[in-house]
C-alpha cells in the first residue's frame, strides 16, 4: 500500500497516532507528528512511497511537535525527536516539513555506516550511476533536478550510499531539496513537476521539495553501479564545459565530502579508491540546463 | 626488511603507470628540474575525523549538518593559528587584525627585515603603542641602530625602534629559535581569534616573563626557554 | 654529515594508489590520507622497498627519473623527508 | 512497578537467545541499546559467538554499524595513546591508563564493542605541573575558559581540568587519585601506582592491577552522579570480573584489596548489582567476603530502589514514574558523596545562580 492510497484524514491520524511506517529506500522510518504542514507534506511528496504494513522493525523513530515550554505561547517552534532525544536546536514552527527532510538524512548519514555515505546526488541511466559531490552553492540539486525530468533516474539528490560488499550505488529515493532561485528555475523548466510550498527564512533560505518522479520510487530497490564522478559548478553565464580531472585529486575531494571515509578506516579507502578507479571523472561548469542535459546525455559509460 | 614491508599494500591502475618505474617521456617533461622545486610532496591531506570527542553529540542545525560544512559535521573548526610565514607575507589592508599595523615597504620587494620602514605597530612598550616588554633578555628586539654620514655632521647614529613585521623578517641570529616571530604571529592569531586556547594577555605573558627571567612557567616549576616557547607556539598553528 | 637512515614506521600500514603521476596514500594508524606529488610518490614507493639515507633516497630517485641528484634535488629531498615524519608515514633510525 | 523492559539487560545476559527473538523485541532493543551505547557491544557478543548472521538482517545493519563507530574508536584510542606517550617522554614517568583506554590497551574483553568519550590517566600528584606543560606543548590545550570552574578543578577535583587536542579534539583526563580530595573515601592514589602493571610490549605504559581496575570502575560508577552509560559501565565491570575471575585467590584478593584502599562499599554495590542484574557469576563466598561494605538494610534498600532503575538503559521504553527522581537522587548524591556540606552547598549556588549551562 502507498501513501497515496490514505485519505488526509487517515494520514493525519496515523501520525498523529501510532505512527507512519514509511520506507524510503534500503530503510524504515516511523514517523510521528501532530504538525498540519508535516502530513501535508508527506500526503504531497510521498504519495508514491510505500507503506510498511505489518512491519514490526523500523530504522528511525522519529517525531515533530512543538517544545512543550512556554515559548510556544510566543514563538512557536519544532523539535525533531529521534527516538527520544532531540539532536537538534529548534527551528520556527512553519520549517516542520524541510525540517523533517533535514532530520531523516541526518538519521541515515550518521546510523548507517553498513554503506560508504558521500554528500552527493545520484542519478542512473542504462545501469551506471553518476556520483554529483559538491559543497552548497554549486547549484548540485538543481542539476540533479532537471536531470531527472529528462530521462535519468533519481538516486538521491542529498546521499551517495555505496555498499560495501559490492561498490554498487543504493537509491534512497526522496522529495529533492531546492533553494532559492533555483525552486523558479526548475518551475519553469518543467511545469509539470510538483514543487511544494515554499518555506521562507529557512538557514538556506527559502527551500522547497520537488516531488520524485515516479519511476524512481517504483525502482528504489534497483541499485546501479557507479560510472561517473562529477563535480558541478553553476557559473551564472559560464559556457558549458565538461573537463576530465585526475583520480588522485578526485578521491580526496570525494573523500572531504564523505559523511563516514574516515570512520570506516581501510575499508573506506579500498572502497573509494575501487570507485574512482572504475569512474570517469570529471569537473563540469554550466549556467545553461538545456545545454547540460546534452553533455550527460552524451556520456558514455567507462571503459572496463 | 621484507618484513617491514608486509604491512604494506601496492595497488596501482595499471602496471607501467607505478612512478617507481622507468618514466616515459612525458613524465621525464613533467619532472624538469623547475617542478621539483615547487611546492610540498604532501600536496592535500583528508585527516582523520575525531570520534572519540563526542561522538553522536548533537551539532547546533539540522541543515548545517547536512548541507554546511560536511568536514566539520556542525562543530566548531579547531582552533588553529596561522604562521609566520602566513603574517609576514600578507601585509594587504585588512589582513592584520586592529589594533596591529604590520607597516610599510620601503621598496615593492621583501627579502629581510630591512626592507621594511619601521612604521608598523613596535615591538618595545617603551614606544608608542609597543607590544612586548624589552628590558633585560628580550632587549635585542627593542631598537637597531642606523649610521648615516653627511659633510655636515660626520658619521651620525639614531636608535631606531623594530616594528613586529621586521622582527618577522628578521631570522638568523637576529632572531634566534625565531622566538620573535612566532611570538608575533602568536599575537596577530590570538588577536584575530584564531586560537581559542591562546588569548592576547597570555601571548603578552609569555614574552614578558622570557624577557623577565630568560624563560616561561606554563606551571609551576616548569621552565619553557625560548626555544620551548616556539616548540609550543608551533603546536598552536596549522 | 648525514649519520641517520629513514624506514617507513613499521607501525604505519600504509594503503597506496597510484594514477599516474599521483599516488594517495592513506594511513591506517593515523586515519589520515594525503595526496603525494610524482617525487613524493616515488620518494615513498623507493621507501617501502628499502630504507635510505637522504643522499641515497636522492640517488636513487634521481637515477629513476634519469637526471642528476645535485644540491637543489638533495634539499627537496630533505624538505621532503621532514613532512613525511611529520605525518607519520616515516621515521629516523640511527645509522650504525 | 512495570514488568521488566531491559532488553538491553536481557542480551547481555544471554546473547546465545537473541537469535529467536520477533523483530518487534529487535525493534526495541536497537533503540535501548543505542541509548545505552551497548549496540556495539551486543554486535560483539553475537559475532563471538558466530551468531551474527542469524539476526534479522534489518537490526543486524544497526549492530554492524554501531560496530563500526567501536572499531573506529579503538584505532582512535591506539593513536591518542601513542602521542600521550610521546608527549609524555620527558617527562620520564610511565603513563598508567585508566577505564576504557586501559581496557583497549590491555586487550581485555571489556574493550570489545566499547564506545569512549575520553583518554583518562594517572600521574603522581607531584608530577601535574610537568605533565600539563608537556601536553600543552603537543597541542593540547584547556578547554575550561570559566575561572570558577579552572579553580574548583584545581583545588578540589582529583584531575586536571579537562585538555582537547586542539588538532585532533580529543579530550585527556589527568588524574592524580581516583576520587577526588574532599571525598568521603580515601583510596591511597600511591598504593595503586605502586601496583601497576606495564602493558605487554610498551614499558612506558601501565594499567591498574587486576583487582585495582575492578575496584576503580565500581568506584567510578556507584559514586558517579550521571548514569546515562550506567548500564554500559556495569557491563564493563561484568567483564572484568568474568576475565579475571578465573586467576586463583581471586575473590580473596580482591575483597582484602577494596579493604586496604577503604572501597569496600563501591565493592559491595559492584557485586550485588553486576548479579542483580547482570547475572555475573559471584560465589556466595565472595559476597561474604565483600560484607564489609554491606550498608545498612534500610539504605541498601533506597540504593536498590535507585539504582535498579538508574542502570536501565536511559529510555522511554525503561523508565516507570520513578525513574527520574532516582536518577534526580543519585545526582545529589553523586556530589554529597564528592564533597563537605557547605563547599556542596557553595558549589550547587554558584553553578545554578552564576554559570547556568550554554544549552
Amino acid at each position: 500500500m502507498n501513501v497515496s492510497a490514505l485519505t488526509a484524514a487517515e494520514l493525519g491520524r496515523r501520525l498523529r497516532g501510532c505512527g507512519l511506517s514509511l520506507r524510503t529506500g534500503a530503510f524504515v522510518a516511523l514517523v510521528r507528528s501532530s504538525v498540519p504542514s508535516v502530513a501535508e507534506g508527506i500526503g504531497a511528496l510521498y504519495a508514491d512511497f510505500p507503506l510498511e504494513e505489518n512491519s514490526d522493525f523500523a530504522d528511525f523513530h522519529i517525531g515533530l511537535e512543538p517544545p512543550r515550554d512556554l515559548r510556544r505561547w510566543i514563538y512557536p517552534q519544532i523539535v525533531f525527536d529521534f527516538d527520544g532525544h532531540a539532536p537538534f536546536k529548534p527551528l520556527p514552527f512553519d520549517q516542520a516539513f524541510p525540517m523533517f527532510e533535514w532530520g531523516l538524512n541526518w538519521c541515515v548519514s550518521s546510523h548507517s555506516h553498513q554503506y560508504l555515505i558521500i554528500h552527493a546526488a545520484v542519478m542512473e541511466k542504462d545501469g551506471f550511476a553518476v556520483i554529483m559531490p559538491a559543497p552548497p552553492g554549486s547549484g548540485k540539486s538543481t542539476l540533479c533536478a532537471a536531470l531527472v525530468n529528462r530521462g535519468w533516474r533519481l538516486l538521491s539528490d542529498e546521499l551517495a550510499l555505496i555498499r560495501k560488499d559490492d561498490g554498487q550505488a543504493v537509491p534512497l529515493p526522496r522529495p529533492v531539496s531546492l533553494k532559492n532561485a533555483s525552486i523558479e528555475v526548475i518551475r519553469n523548466f518543467e511545469p509539470t513537476a510538483f514543487i511544494n510550498r515554499e518555506c521562507r527564512d529557512t538557514i538556506k533560505g527559502t527551500v522547497a521539495h520537488m516531488k520524485p518522479p515516479r519511476d524512481a520510487v517504483l525502482r528504489a530497490q534497483e541499485t546501479a553501479k557507479p560510472g561517473w564522478v562529477i563535480f558541478p559548478r553553476y557559473r551564472k553565464d559560464a559556457a558549458t564545459v565538461l573537463q576530465a580531472r585526475p583520480k588522485g585529486g578526485t578521491l580526496m575531494a570525494v573523500a572531504d565530502n564523505a559523511f563516514n571515509y574516515s570512520l570506516l578506516g581501510t575499508a573506506g579507502f579500498h572502497m573509494l579508491a575501487d570507485m574512482i578507479d572504475a569512474c570517469d571523472c570529471y569537473d563540469f561548469t554550466y549556467s545553461n540546463l538545456d545545454q547540460a542535459i546534452e553533455v550527460f546525455a552524451a556520456l558514455q559509460p567507462p571503459a572496463p | 626488511m621484507q618484513e617491514k614491508n608486509r604491512n604494506h599494500e601496492i595497488g596501482m591502475a595499471a602496471p607501467g603507470q607505478l612512478p617507481g618505474d622507468a618514466p616515459d617521456s612525458e613524465s621525464r617533461r613533467k619532472f624538469g628540474k623547475a617542478g621539483l622545486a615547487v611546492g610540498s610532496a604532501v600536496i592535500l591531506t583528508v585527516a582523520s575525523r575525531p570520534v572519540l570527542a563526542n561522538y553522536g553529540a548533537m551539532c547546533k542545525t539540522p541543515s548545517g549538518f547536512i548541507s554546511g560544512n560536511v568536514s566539520q559535521h556542525g562543530n566548531p573548526p579547531p582552533s588553529q593559528g596561522l604562521t609566520p610565514g602566513y603574517w609576514k607575507n600578507h601585509y594587504g589592508t585588512g589582513d592584520w587584525p586592529s589594533p596591529y599595523k604590520c607597516g610599510t615597504l620601503k621598496g615593492t620587494r621583501c627579502s629581510n627585515w630591512d626592507s621594511w620602514n619601521n612604521d608598523g605597530t613596535r615591538v618595545c612598550t617603551d614606544y608608542t603603542g609597543g607590544v612586548f616588554r624589552c628590558k633585560s633578555y628580550c632587549s635585542s628586539y627593542a631598537t637597531y641602530t642606523v649610521s648615516s654620514y653627511s659633510k655636515k655632521t660626520g658619521y651620525k647614529t639614531t636608535t631606531q625602534p623594530y616594528s613586529l613585521m621586521q622582527m618577522l623578517w628578521m631570522g638568523g641570529s637576529m632572531d634566534q629559535y625565531e622566538f620573535g616571530a612566532h611570538m608575533c604571529a602568536a599575537l596577530l592569531n590570538a588577536q584575530h581569534g584564531y586560537t581559542d586556547c591562546l588569548s592576547v594577555q597570555a601571548v603578552k605573558d609569555m614574552w614578558n616573563e622570557c624577557d623577565q627571567k630568560g624563560y616561561y612557567e606554563p606551571t609551576a616549576g616548569v621552565k619553557w626557554y625560548p626555544q620551548d616557547c616556539v616548540a609550543y607556539l608551533k603546536s598552536t598553528m596549522s | 654529515m648525514l649519520t641517520t637512515e629513514w624506514v617507513v614506521d613499521g607501525d604505519a600500514a600504509l594503503l597506496l594508489r597510484q594514477w599516474g603521476d599521483e599516488c594517495v596514500v592513506y594511513n591506517s594508524v593515523s586515519g589520515d590520507t594525503h595526496l603525494l606529488n610524482a617525487l613524493g610518490g616515488v620518494a615513498l614507493t623507493s621507501l617501502l622497498q628499502a630504507p635510505a639515507t637522504a643522499d641515497g633516497l636522492a640517488q636513487r630517485v634521481a637515477s629513476q627519473l634519469g637526471f642528476e641528484a645535485d644540491e637543489a634535488l638533495l634539499e627537496t629531498i630533505g624538505t621532503l623527508l621532514g613532512d613525511f615524519e611529520r605525518i607519520g608515514l616515516i621515521r629516523q633510525h640511527p645509522l650504525q | 512497578m512495570k514488568p521488566e523492559r531491559d532488553l538491553v539487560a536481557s542480551a547481555l545476559r544471554d546473547p546465545a537467545a537473541l537469535v529467536s527473538w520477533t523483530l518487534a523485541e529487535w525493534d526495541l532493543l536497537v533503540r535501548q541499546a543505542r541509548r545505552a551505547q551497548l549496540l556495539a557491544r551486543i554486535c560483539w557478543l553475537m559475532h563471538e559467538r558466530g551468531l551474527l548472521q542469524q539476526v534479522p538482517e534489518q537490526p543486524r545493519a544497526h549492530l554492524e554499524a554501531a560496530r563500526v563507530v567501536s572499531d573506529k574508536q579503538d584505532r582512535a584510542i591506539r593513536w591518542e595513546v601513542n602521542r600521550i606517550r610521546h608527549a609524555l617522554t620527558r617527562v620520564g614517568i610511565p603513563v598508567i591508563l585508566l577505564k576504557g583506554a586501559a581496557y583497549v590497551m590491555a586487550e581485555l574483553p571489556s574493550a570489545h564493542g566499547r564506545l569512549f568519550a575520553d583518554v583518562d590517566i594517572l600521574v603522581p600528584k607531584e608530577k601535574l605541573p610537568e605533565v600539563e606543560a608537556a601536553l600543552m606543548m603537543h597541542g593540547w590545550a584547556a578547554t575550561l575558559h570559566d575561572a570558577y570552574d579552572q579553580r574548583y578543578y584545581r583545588t578540589w577535583m582529583h584531575e586536571l581540568p579537562p585538555m582537547t587536542h586542539v588538532k585532533r579534539e580529543t579530550t585527556i583526563d589527568v588524574h592524580h587519585a581516583i576520587l577526588p580530595e574532599t571525598a568521603r573515601l580515601h583510596p591511597d592514589p600511591v598504593k595503586l601506582r605502586a601496583a601497576a602493571q606495564p602493558v605487554p610490549g610498551a614499558q612506558d605504559l601501565q594499567v591498574l592491577a587486576p583487582v585495582d581496575m575492578i575496584l576503580h570502575s565500581a568506584t567510578h560508577l556507584f559514586s558517579d552522579g550521571e548514569l546515562e552509560h550506567g548500564l554500559r559501565d556495569l557491563s564493563d565491570l561484568d567483564g572484568l570480573l568474568r576475565h579475571f575471575s578465573a586467576e586463583a585467590d581471586f575473590w580473596q584478593h580482591l575483597a582484602s584489596r577494596a579493604q586496604e584502599l577503604d572501597l569496600a562499599r563501591p565493592l559491595y554495590y559492584a557485586l550485588r548489582y553486576t548479579q542483580r542484574i547482570l547475572t555475573t557469576p559471584v560465589p556466595d563466598s565472595a559476597v561474604a567476603m565483600a560484607g564489609a561494605g554491606r550498608p545498612s538494610r534500610l539504605l541498601e534498600w533506597l540504593m536498590d530502589a535507585l539504582f535498579l532503575r538508574a542502570l536501565r538503559p536511559d529510555h522511554a521504553s525503561c523508565a516507570d514514574f520513578f525513574t527520574p527522581a532516582a536518577r534526580g537522587l543519585l545526582y545529589v548524591r553523586s556530589h554529597w558523596l564528592r564533597m563537605p556540606p557547605l563547599l556542596l552547598v557553595r558549589h550547587l549556588l554558584h553553578k545554578a545562580l552564576v554559570s547556568p549551562k550554554d544549552d
